[in-house]
């Protein structure tokens, strides 16, 4: 048992930390109040640092790192409330396109490492309670097509997406894990309507509508009515970097609160010196910290393979709800007026934990999907 | 004991209905539907200030002779939850809720007649001077200085979460006289016109995008010593005098039944792999508990109105009914987000200015629930925060 | 809408109050630890000063008084932890005897006034999570006999009953309403058998068998297999009583911790002084006051028959069992050592109000039952 | 970053389990299943150390000089966890993990060769005298008073709180020799014999009836100076090396792990109308959650693990340790209550004592549920309040 990064972790970690010195986007979050386009520049920096061909085989192009990787890189990027559509792209898209045919993978992998590919992950529908196997929207087989119709809902990135992974229905009903297939769709595609919209986080998506949407056989990835044990653990490696980056954010907002709290002067004292916000603050400590060690627990678990480690999947993200929606309230209550306002940071860290319990499934959804795989 | 409803209370709730129903027109309805804060959009509440005034009810709890109402305690507190029920736009309080009493009870004559009507016609957008960035909780140790020049008062200093004061063409504020005297004494109440030269007004955007609050800076401002109310020196007495006039305080549990029935509604259209939300055990556990919580609030919120009735001091009650009712909203809030799932994470605050025609993306009902949220947040902080609360109880009620 | 006690009923209360300041039962509880007696002598001063009589009509020589009268005796009781089976025999005992046949009632409600009637109601069953429909225990019907043969557990004052109300199911499985019947069965009858037991809040309890016990139909309250409505609706009487003591009890816990804290010294000052406690009691006070008020909700809606008494009911129990479950923690943990003592009156009440939530349904229970009932 | 375990630990864990399999006698594993509180009956335990002490393993965490085992900190892990996997009775900790690491830190040879070996074998039974009826969680304002007089010290006070005072034959205690100095100095540690003259010993009864805690009373009792550890005055830094003697604390997870897997086979046995508890989502809700918090905390006790093995600080992680593991215990002896439902209202304080043959009212499995939920509660209370816990996090850790 070792929790000690490896030379070449800490480095990935070094120069993520440096990156985000450097950059940090919170001014943007203060800026951005209207659909913005994909920050090339960011993104192109990602590129040349390398940060996107972190997961890939070396095989193709990647620099044959893990889940460990993400881990370290994506936690620096949370502190920075850094919004480049890191996981949409590299984390579920990349992690979609290595389970691609080879054909796809050529067409795909070299550009997305070049950082010219935007992906996302069509999952989500409207008013139906996120999981995987609740997915209603139809795909109908006429041949060896697939015609898709239907929408998809917050789907992140979608606005800036060139390719689209849409997870549907190809027999059965919702609740049915069989039967779910999976399709990469070109995001210009005729029949593709796309509506971007921001998300509370200052992040971007679209509501995509698909319109007679015909692709081809060589358009699935994997297995036709075999999509969900893939989308599973694509979106397992999904739910373990949106962690890791909100420890990010989770420890900016406890060291915010805290050092803000000993500047704030009430009733003659700084307010950080009341009992009460001393054991507050204690308890977003504790909380905070919980949360790191689920998110190791659950990486560590995935990397190696071990049994229980869909279950630990779960565990984290429902801690990751909890411990985010008590670390943020707090956050704001400590802070104040000012903890309500669009200036001080604290409030786009508070915006992105709370948007992030929203998406992929929130605590409830995780803690019952824990009970299942028990 | 009973919880019997004579009937002429019966048929005054009846006649408030049909006023309602007769009266709001789409805008304000629409208005009221959409509001995320206690703080509705200035317009359509205004509107609708301007029906309830010309009907007479625009402040139910002044005194007859100022343009109240002469209803009895639960007559006023059937009218305020019908209008929470038919989900009108509260209307701003600054001016009705809080200055007015203070002309009430602490201003001349001649301020009352110049003010009130004013006040009720909504010809005079009120804002309040209290908080500082300094002094937020603690009140006592404001600083924004008034110095006596002749006739005039010359104020220097700022004020922070000055709500609506980019609407307000008036503002009534505490301000320091003497820094000698302890914190509480040496602070004066001023009215002051908004256009004044000397002050400017910087909004302040919110977690929801909206600049509801404002910092106001007093560069040199020149306010005549007739606006003064009260003594000089004993402004504490005068905005005290507010939490006499309001014993009892707000009335929550109306509101969140209505917001937990919408709640319900919405959980019904969310369908889950085995059947709707509302069918879930775990949502209908959480559902069921807040309940439990807003019924137990709602026999608290009686129990204020019978001792007030009855003409007893609710005393105790009163000081919880602000956290249960605030701390409430905040878990209401929270599970309509939570009820919501994604829907809720799409950003769409434009879409909330009323009148605009913009398509809303996701279900329409979504809209709402996340600036709601994130508004809601706020409510444990102003109005002497919920630590200031639960300090009132241990130390006045408990005796610790 | 009034919340006054009438004269009638601040009488009662006087009276009540006064019994309590001059018998408390808190040094019974320190001194009982194995099983005793009844306490006939408490008993017949019940009988003597009405009480028993509070329920029932006047035609049946009550006093013809209802669910307040009893909450406001009750809550008394509960402040001196009274543990004379007032709720067992007259409250769920008479509330059965009230719907029995004539020919029943003239039978029992005359020796139970006299305070020479114990009863008790014998509805939970081991290993299944209680609610009336849970009810499994057959009742076989043999011509016009009806034989019980079964256990059934931690029936309160089952072992100074002399008369047991016995739930059982006549049709039907578990989870089914219809199908339930209830009968009275002498405790003493052939076949019954019982273990007397003492219970954590100091008060007994008996597991009582049946084995070939035989009853006439005479023996029936109700219509066969229409039990359930009757034994909810006195359940539910039971409740609110159950309620009223543990308010009266919880009222006691807040004000000796407070009065504890007051006075105990550490670091200086009283512990009373700290931030943190105060507000924790400040939010004792508050969970209190809100039981205060589920208590008027619920026995309000119940005396005047409001569609929504059943659900008011339940979030009354829900509440109690989650307020009082915070209340008793807190005062331990604010007693300190202290509070973990059998010395001090404080842990027989916590004792107390945790066996309520363990009673007739726990919290959870409730809060499904309320949304079952919606 | 791994999880992997070499093999010699497998090895390890292997021989500790076939150990347990042919060493636990039926006594000693039921007295362990039965057990409600950090402190087990001590008849079992004391047989249950003297297996141990004869294998050479009853105090695996002391300096292999002195009797311990040498093993590195993975391995007193594994020996921990299995102990506790086999629902070993807790060895009386009071000589074994208090007063034997103090001798050994602090103690003179001398002292150490005259207890340590009887603390292992058992022979000494060890109570500890800090707190008082004043000085619960405020140990620095103990009032307990040793005179000097001669050789010897003449001891006058009371000491609260003392476990198992009643079976102990030697103490040892802080005591004031000095009442001017600061509060935390002019205190010395004691060691004394439980048969002097002038000691009164009275248990307390605890909530779940058992009398675990004694107070005790010192009426002139004379104590040989020599019977000092550390210099006079000066006992206060001997208390404290305990603490860096058990840097990173207890590990609560592989407890916590167990009594859940045996909550959740109760909840199978329960049955509601729709099957049995553990199919309800609402159980299964709570349940999930009390288990991805305790799976946290496991991981925040191998963090600690993992510093302690790379030779640094755990720090701020073991503050939390305490109050997490002690709350989660609380939380999960209340899930269990809950799970019972009135099974654990049935009150059978006697069927615990070992070797008692009176049968159980009730599933067996409930008898232990109530008398552990209330024990449980103390530990938040003891070792330092949680409160105390929190202050130092507070302090130490963020600076406040």
């Amino acid at each position: 048992m070792n929790f000690q990064l490896s030379e070449e972790q800490q480095m990935l970690a070094d120069s993520a930390k440096r990156f985000v010195r450097d950059n940090s986007d919170v001014e943007k979050h203060r800026q951005n109040k209207k659909l913005m386009p994909l920050d090339a520049a960011t993104w192109q920096q990602f590129a040349d640092l390398g940060w996107l061909a972190v997961p890939f085989e070396e095989a193709h192009g990647g620099l044959g790192m893990g889940p460990l990787e993400t881990m370290v890189l994506l936690e620096a990027l949370g502190e920075g409330l850094i919004m480049a559509p890191y996981i949409a792209t590299v984390v579920l898209g990349g992690g979609f396109l290595r389970q691609a045919s080879a054909a796809q993978r050529a067409e795909t992998i070299p550009a997305l490492l070049e950082g010219k590919l935007q992906v996302a992950f069509a999952a989500e529908e409207y008013e139906r309670v996120f999981t995987l196997e609740n997915t209603a929207m139809a795909a109908d087989l006429k041949g060896s097509e697939v015609v898709l119709n239907g929408t998809k809902s917050c789907v992140m990135n979608g606005d800036q997406a060139d390719l689209l992974v849409v997870l549907a229905r190809t027999v059965g009903q919702p609740g049915d894990q069989d039967g779910l297939s999976l399709f990469l769709v070109d995001a210009n595609a005729p029949g593709v309507e796309r509506v971007a919209h921001r998300t509370v986080d200052g992040r971007q998506g679209a509501e995509i509508r698909f319109n007679q949407v015909k692709v081809s056989e060589a358009a699935r990835i994997g297995e036709l009515n075999g999509g969900y044990a893939i989308a599973r653990d694509v979106l397992h490696e999904g739910l373990l970097a949106l962690s890791a980056e909100s420890v990010g954010s989770l420890s900016v907002l406890l060291n915010e609160t805290v050092e803000y709290s000993k500047t704030r002067q009430q009733f003659g004292m700084p307010i950080g010196k009341f009992q009460v916000l001393q054991f507050r603050m204690a308890d977003m400590f504790i909380a905070m910290e919980q949360t790191r060690s689920l998110l190791l627990a659950a990486t560590l678990k995935t990397v190696e393979g071990h049994a229980d480690a869909a279950k630990a999947v779960h565990a984290m993200k429902a801690q990751l709800g909890r411990a985010g929606r008590k670390i943020a309230q707090e956050a704001i209550q400590i802070h104040g007026g000012m903890g309500m306002t669009d200036e001080l940071g604290v409030g786009h860290y508070v915006k992105r934990v709370t948007g992030v319990d929203g998406l992929f499934g929130n605590a409830d959804v995780h803690l019952m999907a824990m009970a299942r795989s028990a | 004991m009973d919880l019997r409803v004579p009937e002429q209370e019966k048929a005054f709730r009846d006649e408030v209905r049909t006023f309602l129903e007769e009266s709001l027109t789409p805008e304000i309805r629409e208005a009221g539907r959409m509001v995320t804060s206690v703080f509705a959009p200035v317009k359509e509440a205004m509107a609708w200030q301007r029906i309830l005034n010309d009907k007479g009810w625009a402040a139910p709890q002044w005194p007859k002779e100022f343009g109240g109402t002469g209803w009895s305690v639960t007559q006023r507190a059937i009218f305020a939850e019908e209008l929470v029920r038919a989900e009108t736009p509260p209307l701003v309080p600054m001016g009705l809720h809080m200055c007015g009493p203070c002309l009430i009870g602490c201003g001349t004559e001649e301020q009352q007649k110049e003010y009130l009507p004013k006040i009720l016609s909504g010809e005079h957008f009120w804002c309040q001077g209290y908080s500082e960035p300094g002094s937020g909780s603690d009140l006592a140790s404001l600083k924004t200085f008034a110095e006596k020049d002749g006739d005039d008062y010359i104020l220097n200093g700022t004020k922070i979460w000055t709500t609506y004061a980019h609407y307000a063409n008036k503002m009534f504020a505490l301000v320091r006289t003497n820094r000698d005297d302890k914190p509480q004494q040496g602070i004066t109440f001023l009215l002051l016109d908004m256009d004044l030269p000397g002050i400017t007004i910087e909004p302040i955007v919110g977690l929801d995008e909206v600049p509801e609050q404002c910092q106001v800076f007093f560069d040199n401002v020149r306010v005549p010593q007739k606006n003064r109310v009260g003594e000089e020196n004993d402004g504490w007495t005068v905005a005290k005098y507010l939490l006499t006039f309001e014993r009892g305080g707000q009335e929550y549990a109306p509101g969140l039944n209505v917001m937990l029935e919408k709640i319900r509604l919405m959980a019904e259209k969310q369908q889950t792999a085995f059947g709707p939300l509302t069918k879930d055990p775990v949502w209908q556990h959480k559902f069921a508990a807040l309940e439990a919580d807003v019924l137990a609030l709602e026999f608290t919120e009686m129990r204020i109105k019978s001792a007030l009735s009855a003409g007893k001091d609710p005393g105790a009650l009163s000081s919880m009914s602000k956290i249960l009712g605030t701390e409430l909203l905040q878990n209401v809030t929270e599970l309509r987000i939570e009820t919501l799932g994604s829907q809720s994470v799409i950003w769409q605050p434009q879409a909330l200015v009323p009148g605009q025609e913009q398509p809303v993306i996701g279900p329409e009902y979504a809209l709402t629930a996340m600036p709601h949220y994130l508004n809601s947040r706020a409510c444990s902080i102003y109005g002497g925060s919920n630590e200031v609360q639960r300090g009132i109880i241990a130390k006045a009620v408990l005796g610790l």
